[in-house]
Order: structure tokens, then C-alpha cells, then sequence
């Protein structure tokens, strides 16, 4: 027994948390809401941040290496998720890594350098207008060229999240069941450790400001009506971190329960980013409600991936009938 | 008790009712935190104003209906429920106006009120400054007397002003006794934005729009007749307008029961089985919360209409009002799922919701309040 | 419009206040835990505090005035009740006046003076033991003789609520639907009050409590920890209240919407009451969870009574069907 | 990361499983916080030393297994599943303990910890006093030392204290400095409860039960051996024990993992369908937060047996398992509905339950510590 992650997993996280710091400062997270595509630099290919984390091989990190791919496992990816949240990377990091290019890299090379962008929604697809493939979960699971692809446009609270509905696919192809279950929950689990690293990002930026802040004579983090909020958040994430780390163990081993882990992640994730926005917002007051701070760009994304691929009491709900209703529930199909 | 609704009052429904059915604009304005949506709204607050429903509760000579509280209740429900366009003069009418009515000058009475209740002149309110938040006590701009230019010279900067770079006036707290400490030696002015050595920068809110602003000054003079209630009475000048921010007057139950209509609209219009058992548990709880804030408002202006004004209580309802209204906006939100990201007038409400914990005297600042003067916990 | 009560109502209520603080201070209710029937006296009469409610003629204060009764309405006796929480007197107050006397007075006038005790539940039957006459809600609505009637009896955490089933019922009448749905929304609505009552009580007795104890140098009521905690309770009680009265108004004058009023006031006041137990017993800390403090007394009060005929979770259920599921509620059958 | 057991610990687990199966008695133990309970549980307690599972992580002379942490965690959740009976000894075995074998002399070692293992003595912790409660450093009992006696002569009260009145010995800190100041000049002492001039007072908890005693000192004489941990130097040595006390010993995720596994059956036995949707969404959320609960448990232990000892961190377990513990049982009250209100293993711990937020350092101070040690906010 052993509930830790080893050197290489963590040497792999600081690497990518010291590209992140490198390449997508706040700044470029702000330029992406009014870039042409939402993302990180301003091409097709993505920015600085996309073309960086492609050379590391990270974008096809859980492809085989008989296709290029670093061959890795969702434990292995797991904390560069969290580091992509915590730096609220405008990028379809999750969609592209942790859902498609594992999906389609055989027609798609391309997908496994970042030389080709594919996304993923279900129903809703970020950053579609801008991807090389597309993968539909719903309606209809499938994979489509981006080329020709007709979408429905939608304009997501998060301004970097460029959302599409696709309507109509050039060349796809359906996705097999088992192809459309394992998308799922790579991509609830990708969300999961986003949420969290948002969650971690929204704290450290609160607790700096409410060290900072002086009213009434003191600094505002020495009340104990914010000490107790911020701990309040600190507790929710030493306890969803762990539930996020065991469902990329448990998809990474074929674990039986792996959907419901995935589930329990999924809405502990999603409480703990969404509680530690609402905190954060309060413990700053005016100057966090103020678009030039930067603290909405990580609220409006952790609203976004809450609600995403299931919220919080969908997924609650399917821990209950795991734990209540099914007798033998194996976790494997949506 | 008598919870029925006397024939006059009825009948002053049914005329509230059948105007605003002829006249709010059947798509909704653009936002009014918007230079183009603020100048729209401002031809509506003229409609609202030449039909005389801008100010009902003023009196009849400053273009009001002399309504009483329960009428004021009435035209606020009706308000909400047809959906019209939200007031951008709130600051003026229902912060600014109950102190020049207590405090202003004759002179001052007839010079801003008619103009605030058409619209013609706009106010915002100067209060918030860099270092003063939560804590009014910390302002620093000052007001200095300059006798040789009959008048005071303003200086230093004001910010979070809600809609500064769209309205034409500023009332705000300046320091004319720099010697005072924390709430002495402030004073309450009526301020011309376009007066010379004033600067107004908007800048955006939550949800992108231009609905705030700093305002600078640079030895902006002003003259006497814009101190309102005296010179060195600020504060306790001011504290009537936080006192009908905190209270009554901004937050009439009908914004939250038109939400909570619209909350279980949304509800049956997702199909009831539809809806996650937790979820639909709290679509309930919100709407029996509005039920409650209507109640326990009835209950009040009871006692007020009795002459008992009300005091610290005030703080129990900026608590709970705010906190409904982000809890029914966030159980429409998970109600949409997977479209609650999109785009909408639930979206932006519950940005707009969020606001509400924190401006007029933090959620925090409120339970102290309420610990100390409702319940007479000791300050230290 | 005018929501208030009346001078009357008022001096109603304040003359029942006075006979409590007399009467049924904390020593008879503790009293009550231990003597032989669980009431604030120990004969079948119940105790001064019964006896002299009895002379005010509280007890059959719901009777019409042809039967010897006061005839008065939901709304005179709804600050009644709450008084009787306040105290947490030890007595089937809710079961007799609200419920059982404007039930049986016909067959039993003894009831109207409180010569004769009518107690009910829906199932379990507090004070039974020692009850004239039964109301059994459920199963089988009924009225029985207490008398050789068999009761299964059982232990609640509230040592004076001695409660018991009624198995085998002597003489028992069965009840109309329409007695039925009246006495079961007038049972739910006296039990409102007296959480609210009980509510009150707590939130005092820990107000006093704190701005007493000192630890750390200072009043444990000056920390905002406490603080923030008791406004909470505070702010409960503030917007409970209100819709107590409304369902007891709504009662009083046959408002359609009655039952859903009474429905939320039951569901609010349920919080309220568990929510300041909770809240109290922590400001308090060891002390209050010391059965020789009287907190406890309250507290399991207020356990008893959130849970009984029908707890928060179902009367909200019930709030929710009337504006989700049914399109004209009309709220009078159970 | 390695979530598998090893062939041995799975040994060591089907031990303990196939012990507990053979020997836990049929039917529960009447409560351990009355004299007779308590009496009936050291008899189980004997047992459990006879089979040397009493201490398993001791080392094997001291009556233990030196079994692993992993080893201990898996005893605990084989007896919490098993449904065993309290451990009445607890505060010694968790508390005292780590403490003697840290910093108690080898004769004290020799002396107290075996007669602790087999039951034959049990202790009691001397922390709370009328006037120190959250804030131990207000403790007033004095321990003055008495020459001629050839000891320390104790004077003072304790109270709050668990099992005081059935056990034979108290662990706990007197003033042997007068004229230090807060948590200066305190000694760590041992001290037999039937010393001349120790009475002991039982009274109840919010159960009834007489679980709590206060403790009175007048001049009693405890000689120099008694002294644990140096003259002046309780606190430090105390803190040992809060460590543990907060940390993990206590709490083991077997404790919460069971009862979570009683509450689905308890939802499962009143009919998935029949609850009420919001309650169902409590019964999964308090199942996952004590699988959570696991977890983190698995990461510390990962931690600490590479050799990073838990620091203010235990703060943010200490508020999670107490408030767990109040909602799991919380939400099975919910299911009783009209029931929850009847005698019942349910209500019992939950009022159990009700005490974890309060005891070894109320949630509010772990709060505090949190956000000064963990977050690293100004203290003032």
C-alpha cells in the first residue's frame, strides 16, 4: 500500500507547472478571451503555452508509444491536469489529451505532437472552431473533421471557452461504446483535477490579498471571519484532492469501481472549486468583483467545468445508485 | 392581522398592472451597465416619470403619487413581475432622495429632486475609496475651504462607483476636518461630474460591462450650496442613506418572488421528474425563503406604518435578501447543467447576485452588526 | 393590510408567558424527565402549570363558546404555543389544544378545563400513558378512551415525551377525513411555534451564556467565530417567524393554501430549531453537553419535534409538489 | 502509487477478521460511560490483551504485535466492521501512552504500560478545568512541591474529564510554576485516583450517561516518579498528546467507514425509493466524504512512514472527522423521520457525535490554526 505519487509523476507535474508559470501568466489567460480563438496564442496550432507542452509530448501522453505517444497512464497526467487548472490554461487540454487524441490518433497522427488540435463535448464543444477533429459525445457519439464541420456557435461565461454544438459531421465515424464510456470518464477525471488546481489557485490568490488588505486597522486575514471561509476551502480540498488522485489510479488499473471514483471526484471536485469561488469573491469584496482583477477567470472557468460532463448532484446521484440501488454496479458503461 | 389588500389598493394594482403591460418594452433593454443600455434605460425612467410611476412614494409636487408603503410594495411587485426594465436612478431615488427630503434645503429640495425623479440628472454614490471599503471610517479625500473662491476644493478619488461614467452627478463623503479621527470631520456633497478637475474612468464588473467607476479630483471646486446637512456632519448625514440602502426601500420582496416564479417556471419547464431529488428540495426551500422575505416585510412596514422605525434589524434582511438571491440564481444554474455556462439572463443575474454579500456593508460587517446591537454580544 | 397581532393576542400571550416563568421553569421541566407520567406535575391532572392553563381556559381555548370553550382561532393560540416551547413545558399542549379538545369535547367535555387530558399522534403518542382520551392520526385514524386501551410505549431522547403506540383501541371511533387533514395541519402548525419558541430559548440561554464565559482573555461572545454562528440562528428565527403566523392566519380564516403554509412553516421552523440546537451546543462546548446544564432539555425538544409528523425534508417535498406538481394545490387533504 | 495490500497484511486482516468473528460479543455491551458497562468492558479489554490485540502497534514486550501503521489501520477497520465494543482504555492506550514511551523514564515504561494494555489500570485525562477549557493555558491546579514529603502536594479541580469516575488513574497538568505565566511553569503528572485527598465526582453527558467526572485535589502527595516528562515541562510533553489526539490514532477510517456502511443499509433497508430525494443525495455525499476520509488517510500514513511526521495538518483531519461523524449520523436520523426521535444506536451516537466538534480543541480553534499555521494568516 502506497498513496503517493512517484518522482518521475512529480517531476513531470513541475516541469509542466514551470512551463505553465513560463507561458501562460494571468496575462495570457486575459488575451485569450479576446483572441480570435479563445486560446493561448492566437494561430490554429494554439499559443506559446500548446506548442511548449506539445514538444514536452505531452499532448499524446496516453497514446501508445507504438504511435509516438509517451504511452502513459491517466496516474501519470493526472497533476498536469491540476497544474492546467491552477493555471487556467485556455486550452482544450483535457479534451485533447485526456479524450481525443487517444481516441483518434490513428486517422490523426498530427493529434499526438499538437501539430493537429482535437477537442471534445458532451454536447457542448470548446474551442470547436479552432480544432483539427471533433469528438461528439452526445448526441450521436462521434468523430468528426473540423474542416467543413457545421457548428451551432454559443458564447460560454468563460470567454476563453469558445463553444460549439456540432450539427452537422463531415467523415465520421460513430464511437463504439466502450470508446464513448472510457472518453467519459477520462474527461470527468481530467475536469476533477482542474477544478481542484482552479480551487488551490483561487485560495493562494485570496490568502495573498487578505494577508495584503488592511481595513479597520488590520489585515482582513486576521478576522477570523475570513480565516475560518479560507479554511473552510483549505479542508475541501485535502479531502476532494485524494478522491481525484484515486479515480486516475483506478481508470489507470481497470479498476471495476472506476466510473463511480471518477463520479466521487467528480462532485467533490466540483463543490470544493465552486465553494472556493464563491469564498474567494467574499473574502476579496469589490476589487474581486472588478473584471480588471484577475480572480473571474478563475471563477468563470471553475463555473464552466462544474457544470460540464455532469455537475455535482448528477454525479452524486450516480454514487447513489451505485451505493443504493445497483447490487453489483461495475462502473463500466455511462 | 389582515392579510387582505383594501379595495384602493387593489385598484392601484390593477392601474400599476394594466400600464406596465401597455408599456414594458416587449424584448428586454440592453444592460443597463452599458453606456449605449444606460441611455435607453433613460428614456424609459422618462416614461416611467411623465406617467408618474418613477417616484410613486414622493409627494405629488416632486413628481411622485404620495403613495404609502403598501402601495410602494404593490408598484414594486408589479414591477418585477412584468419583467420591466431594472432602475438605473435607484442610487439617486432611493439612497440619495431620503436624505435631501431629511436634510436638504428647500433651495436643494427643488433643485435635484424633480430633475432625479425624470432622469434628467443621474446620480452615483462616492462613498467606496481604495482604502476604504468595508471601512467607511478610513476615506480619505478631503474637502478644503477655499474662501477667496467662495467654495471648497475636492481631492482624491473615489472607485466601485456603481454606473459613474454614465451619470451626470456624484453624492459622496469628503474629509473637511483632517485633525478628526475614523467618522468625524467628514462632509456629504452633491457633486457635478463635469466639474472642472473631475475625472470619471469606468471600468468593468463581474460580467464584462462598464458598471463601475473611479472618479478623481484635482482641486475640484465646489460651492456651498452642495454641502448637504451641514459641514462636519457627514457621517451621521450619510447613515440615513445606509440605513434605506441596508433596509426596505432597495430590496422590495418582489424582485425575489418575480425570481422565485421564474426559478419554479424554469423547474416544471426542465420536467419535475427530471430534476435531481436535491435540487428540487432547494427550488423549494428559495421559494418558501421569498415567501419568507415577503412575510417578514409585511411584518415590518406594519410596524413602521405604526411609526417604529426599523434599526439594526435592518442588518438581518441585507443578510438574508443577499444571500436568497445568489441561492435562487445557483439552484437555476444547476438546474440548467451542462448549459449553465451559456449565456443568460440567469448567468447574469447570479453575477449580479453575487454583488449582494458584499456591497452596502459586507455580509460579515451585517452579523457583526446584528451580534453587537441585535443581540448585544460585547464589540471586544 | 396589517400583519401583526392584536393588543389582545398579545396580552394573551404575555399572561401565558408569566404563568410559564412561574409555573414551569428549567427545574419542572427536568423534573418532568423523572416523575411517574413525564408532566410538569405528577398525577393524570398534569401539574400547576397544566392545572392553571386549565383555569385560563387555554386548554379549551379552540372550543366554540357553546361548549364552554374560548372559540378562538389557530392565530389567538399560535403565540401560545411558541411560549409553551420557550419553556419546553413538559405537557401534551400542542396534542390537547390543538388537536384533541376541538376533536372530543362533544363526548368528552372534560377536555375543554383540562379535568380530562387528550393527547395524539401520527403514530407515536406522547404522554399517552397518562391521557384520558387518544387521537391516533395513523394507522386507522381514531379517538380512543385512554383507559384499557393497550399502548406498545416506547422511549424518546426527550425523557418527559413519553410516547407510546396505540395497539388496541376501546371504544375507538374512527375519525373523518376532514377531522383528520384539520387536526394533522393544526398539530404541525402548533409544533411550528414551539420550535420557534425553543429556538428562541436556545439562542438566549447562549447569548447570556457567551457574553459571560471568558477563555483566551476575553468574552467567548466577543470572537467572530460565535458571533457569525448566533446571527445565523438569529437571522433562522427572523424569517421563520413570519410564516408560522401566515399558517396560522391561513388556518384561522380557511385559506386554501392553508396546508402548504403550514408545510413551510413546519419545514423552516424544523431548521431553525436543529440548527440553533447545534449551533448552541457548540457555542457552549463542554458545559452544554453536561446533562446536569439545562441546554439539553431544549435541545432534544427540538430533536423530537423537527422530526415528528413529517420532518423538514417531507414538508418541503410537500411545498414542492404544490408548486411543481399540481397545478391547483388546494392544500386541504393531507 | 500502490492502493493493494500485501499477501501478509491480508494475512494479518483475515486474523484479525477470523478473531473478532469467534470472540466479538453477540450482543452489544451496555454503554462504557456507566459503572457497570464500564466494569463488562475491561473484562473485553483482558481479552483483547490475552490475544494480544489490545495494543498492537506496541512492541511485542510491552504486550503489542509491533504491528504497522497499515497493520493498525487494517485492525481498525476489522473491528469497527465487526461492530466490536468502545475501547473504554482509549485515553491511555492513544493518549498517555505515546507519550510515556517518548518521554516516561524505563521504570515508568515498565511500570504503566503493560497494566495499561491489560485493562488492569485505566486512565483518565486531567486536561479541562472550570476555567480552561478551549484555553489551557488558564489551568489553575497547582502542584506544589512539599520536601519533607518527599513529593508534590496537588490542589485544584479538573473536570470534563471521560470515565473519571470508573478509572484508577488520571494523566494530567498542574502549576508547579506559580509565577509563570500561560503555558509556562505546567508539569505533566501521574496520579492514582485513590490517592488521599483526590475525590472523584461522576456526572452525566448529553446521553445521560455518567460519562464525565469533575475532579478534586486537596493537598494530595504524589512523589517525585510520578512526574512525566520533566519539571515545568508539561506543555511540550502534553502536546505530544494532543498530537495524537488530533491526529490520527483516535480516528481511524474504519470508524467512519463503518457507520457510512450502516447508513446505506439503513437507506437500502428503508427502501431507496421512499427517500426523500435530497436525503439521498446526503446518504452518497456522506459516503463519499468518508471514503475521502480513507483516502487521506492512505497519504498520511504514506507520509509519515516515510518518515514526514503530521504537523498543523491535523487540524484539517480533526474538523473533517468530527463534522463527518455529526452528518452521517445526522442523515440517518433523517431517514427515521418520525422515528429518529426514539431510543436508538442512531441517537446515541449521534448525540456521541455532537461532542467531536467540541473536545480536543473545539472546530473553531482548529480553525484558527488552519488558517495561521496551514494558510498562514496574520494572528492579528
Amino acid at each position: 500500500m502506497e498513496f503517493a505519487f512517484t518522482g518521475d509523476q512529480l517531476a513531470f507535474r513541475d516541469a509542466v507547472r514551470d512551463l505553465l508559470a513560463k507561458e501562460c501568466p494571468p496575462s495570457v489567460v486575459r488575451a485569450a478571451w479576446t483572441n480570435a480563438d479563445g486560446r493561448s496564442g492566437d494561430g490554429r496550432s494554439g499559443g506559446g503555452a500548446w506548442l511548449a507542452l506539445g514538444a514536452m509530448g505531452v499532448l499524446g501522453a496516453l497514446v501508445p508509444e507504438s504511435a509516438n505517444g509517451l504511452g502513459l497512464t491517466e496516474l501519470d497526467v493526472v497533476l498536469l491536469a491540476e497544474e492546467t487548472g491552477r493555471a487556467a490554461l485556455p486550452e482544450p487540454f483535457v479534451e485533447h489529451v485526456f479524450v481525443g487524441a487517444p481516441l483518434v490518433f490513428a486517422d490523426h497522427p498530427g493529434v499526438v505532437t499538437g501539430e493537429l488540435t482535437v477537442t471534445a463535448g458532451d454536447p457542448l464543444i470548446p474551442w470547436a472552431g479552432s480544432a483539427d477533429v471533433l469528438v461528439r459525445l452526445d448526441p450521436d457519439p462521434a468523430v468528426a473533421l473540423g474542416r467543413g464541420a457545421k457548428l451551432d456557435l454559443l458564447t460560454s461565461v468563460d470567454g476563453s471557452r469558445r463553444l460549439a454544438r456540432l450539427i452537422d459531421a463531415t467523415d465520421a465515424r460513430p464511437l463504439t461504446r466502450a470508446e464513448l464510456s472510457l472518453a467519459f470518464w477520462r474527461g470527468n477525471l481530467g475536469y476533477s483535477a482542474q477544478l481542484l488546481g482552479l480551487a488551490r489557485q483561487m485560495l493562494d490568490l485570496t490568502v495573498a490579498y487578505t494577508v495584503d488588505r488592511k481595513q479597520f486597522g488590520a489585515p482582513i486575514g486576521s478576522f477570523q471571519a475570513i480565516k475560518h471561509q479560507l479554511a473552510n476551502v483549505r479542508i475541501g480540498i485535502e479531502f476532494a484532492a485524494p478522491l481525484v488522485y484515486r479515480a486516475a489510479h483506478s481508470l489507470a488499473v481497470g479498476d471495476s469501481g472506476a466510473a463511480v471514483h471518477v463520479s466521487m471526484a467528480k462532485a467533490q471536485a466540483a463543490g470544493v472549486a465552486t465553494n472556493a469561488a464563491r469564498t474567494a469573491l467574499q473574502c476579496h469584496g469589490a476589487i474581486g468583483y472588478s473584471y480588471e482583477y484577475d480572480l473571474h477567470l478563475w471563477m468563470k472557468r471553475a463555473w464552466a467545468l462544474a457544470s460540464t460532463w455532469g455537475d455535482a448532484a448528477w454525479h452524486r446521484e450516480r454514487v447513489a445508485r451505485a451505493i443504493l440501488d445497483v447490487t453489483n454496479e461495475t462502473g463500466e458503461q455511462k | 392581522m389582515d392579510l387582505t389588500w383594501s379595495p384602493s389598493e387593489q385598484q392601484f394594482r390593477a392601474e400599476v398592472r394594466a400600464w406596465l403591460a401597455a408599456n414594458v418594452p416587449p424584448e428586454p433593454l440592453p444592460s443597463g451597465d452599458t453606456k449605449a443600455g444606460f441611455a435607453l434605460h433613460l428614456e424609459w425612467e422618462r416614461k416611467l416619470f411623465d406617467a408618474r410611476w418613477a417616484v410613486v412614494s414622493w409627494p405629488e409636487e416632486s413628481g411622485g403619487r404620495g403613495a404609502s408603503l403598501w402601495e410602494w410594495l404593490i408598484f414594486e411587485e408589479e414591477y418585477y413581475r412584468a419583467g420591466a426594465p431594472q432602475r438605473v436612478t435607484q442610487n439617486g431615488i432611493f439612497l440619495l432622495a431620503p436624505t435631501i427630503f431629511e436634510f436638504g434645503t428647500p433651495a436643494q429640495q427643488d433643485r435635484y429632486l424633480p430633475t432625479m425623479a425624470s432622469g434628467e440628472e443621474s446620480w452615483c454614490q462616492g462613498w467606496s475609496e481604495p482604502d476604504a471599503g468595508s471601512d467607511l471610517a478610513g476615506i480619505r479625500s478631503t474637502a478644503t475651504r477655499d474662501p477667496s473662491a467662495g467654495g471648497w476644493r475636492l481631492n482624491g478619488q473615489k472607485t466601485w462607483t456603481t454606473r459613474g461614467a454614465f451619470c451626470t452627478h456624484l453624492f459622496g463623503l469628503f474629509r473637511t476636518d483632517p485633525s478628526a479621527e475614523r467618522h468625524r470631520g467628514l462632509t456629504y456633497f452633491l457633486v457635478p461630474l463635469d466639474t472642472p478637475g473631475v475625472t470619471v474612468r469606468g471600468f468593468g464588473r463581474l460580467d464584462g460591462d462598464e458598471g463601475f467607476a473611479e472618479v478623481f479630483f484635482e482641486d475640484a471646486l465646489v460651492t456651498d450650496d452642495l454641502v448637504l446637512g451641514g459641514v462636519d456632519q457627514g457621517w451621521s448625514v450619510a447613515m440615513a442613506t445606509t440605513g434605506s440602502e441596508r433596509g426596505l426601500t432597495l430590496r422590495s420582496p418582489g424582485r425575489f418572488l418575480a425570481t422565485a416564479e421564474r426559478l419554479v417556471a424554469l423547474a416544471r419547464e426542465r420536467g419535475a421528474d427530471a430534476i435531481d431529488g436535491s435540487v428540487r428540495g432547494r427550488v423549494a426551500q428559495a421559494y418558501i425563503d421569498a415567501e419568507a422575505y415577503q412575510l417578514q416585510t409585511l411584518q415590518t412596514v406594519t410596524r413602521v406604518t405604526a411609526g417604529d422605525p426599523p434599526g439594526a434589524e435592518s442588518s438581518l434582511t441585507k443578510v438574508f435578501w443577499s444571500e436568497l438571491d445568489v441561492s435562487l440564481h445557483e439552484t437555476a444554474l444547476d438546474l440548467l447543467g451542462a448549459e449553465a455556462e451559456l449565456e443568460s439572463a440567469w448567468m447574469k443575474g447570479y453575477e449580479f447576485a453575487l454583488s449582494g454579500p458584499i456591497y452596502a456593508g459586507t455580509n460579515e460587517i451585517q452579523r457583526n452588526v446584528i451580534a453587537e446591537r441585535v443581540l448585544g454580544l460585547p464589540r471586544k
